[in-house]
């Protein structure tokens, strides 16, 4: 398992090639996903992102919702790269990808970790536009869906 | 003498991000940290009280208000969590 | 929407690329899956995998699911590429990808295209060792599966 | 003439996975065609009624037996599908 809270830029494609080359002719099944900055929100363009995250408590938190959703589900491997600081449209804010036997598993994972992230991980991000800056706080569909997983 | 931090939303409404504090020897659990904040400082201790507010003593999340803040070093309020 | 049915042996680390960087900074969320085949089944080892396919009816067919995926999901893009032939260990077999501005939308239309490609395309794989060949036929979770989407 | 298509499992069952037949008239739907198939190789009859077996006549997925096969260029009997 790997788990970085990174301010660097990075590249989701060369991850999950890296991921995925480690696998050895085991793994079945790979599921993943990538978070990208749009250059839009609604009607508005969207100049960056902004993800204030607390050092040393950060790393902490997401490294244990990994361990959880490792020891929920049978996987073989499972990788989370965040973002944090100035984030510019177009670049990935996260990737998280799941190796495993069977897709079910593979697919559980990476969207159970999605959803921790989203309402459970000690991160703030705020819009930067021409306007102005402004908060992004989660939604109530995004607590719904955190809420379907048990604790 | 302890740190408290504010994140997110909540630290544009305290004009700082980080502020070191001598909390008086009556500030012994969250609830008492907070109506000090809110006596000091009545609209970053509206904000504090909102929904969705978590609070964080030495780096681990409160689960209760009546959390002892005896001398904590580092005390973080933090606005609703958005990563991902 | 790219929907390819091939004998040839690809690359999902370069298809995800190519699929992601066409996104122009619009999509916030990329899903993907990809199958590979494994090197061992349950504890016998595993040569290869031959999928047999109906050429001219499994492309109408898959295409078909593919369009289906993209009427029920909002999505901003779909690519599919599904091997068949034969397919050594440690090679891909399949590749589902799904662009969209939300990621539940992403992560639904990956799982359910791959839920349809087991049990409702034209595909009949089988498993080749050193004992011979068997075929593999989907399982009851498979159908389970396919039978929580709607028609 | 049409031509049958075999599948999957069935292909071994059959020999081959394609066969080339002049149909009697009297085999006007896919119940009659695998009566006749059945009349003819009783193993691969008994075959192409299991469970899961799924029938194309012009590669078009049957929904009944009783679907029409006269005039058709080309049937398939399947095995349960098994892409992904």
């Amino acid at each position: 398992m790997r788990v970085i809270i990174t301010p660097d830029a990075f590249s989701p494609d060369a991850e999950l090639a890296a991921f995925s080359a480690q696998r050895n002719g085991e793994a079945g099944a790979l599921a993943s996903f990538v978070g990208y900055c749009r250059a839009h929100a609604g009607d508005h363009p969207v100049q960056r992102l902004e993800l204030q995250h607390y050092p040393g408590f950060t790393e902490v938190e997401v490294r244990r919702l990994a361990e959880a959703v490792l020891a929920r589900h049978t996987l073989l491997d499972l990788l989370v790269i965040h973002r944090v600081g100035a984030i510019e449209a177009g670049e990935a804010i996260v990737l998280v990808a799941a190796l495993s036997d069977h897709r079910a598993a593979a697919f559980a994972a990476v969207s159970e970790m999605m959803d921790y992230l989203k309402t459970d991980a000690p991160m703030w991000k705020r819009e930067v536009g021409i306007a102005g800056a402004r908060w992004i706080e989660p939604t109530a569909e995004d607590h719904a869906r955190r809420q379907e997983h048990a604790k | 003498m302890t740190t408290l931090l504010f994140f997110g939303r909540l630290s544009d409404v305290a004009g700082c991000s980080r502020m070191a504090c001598d909390l008086p020897q009556t500030v012994t659990t969250v609830a008492a940290l907070r109506a000090w904040i809110a006596a000091r400082d009545p609209i970053l201790g509206q904000a504090i009280q909102a929904q969705g507010v978590r609070v964080a003593v030495n780096r681990s999340f409160c689960v209760s208000d009546m959390e002892c803040t005896l001398g904590a070093e580092e005390i973080a309020f933090m606005s609703p969590l958005s990563g991902g």
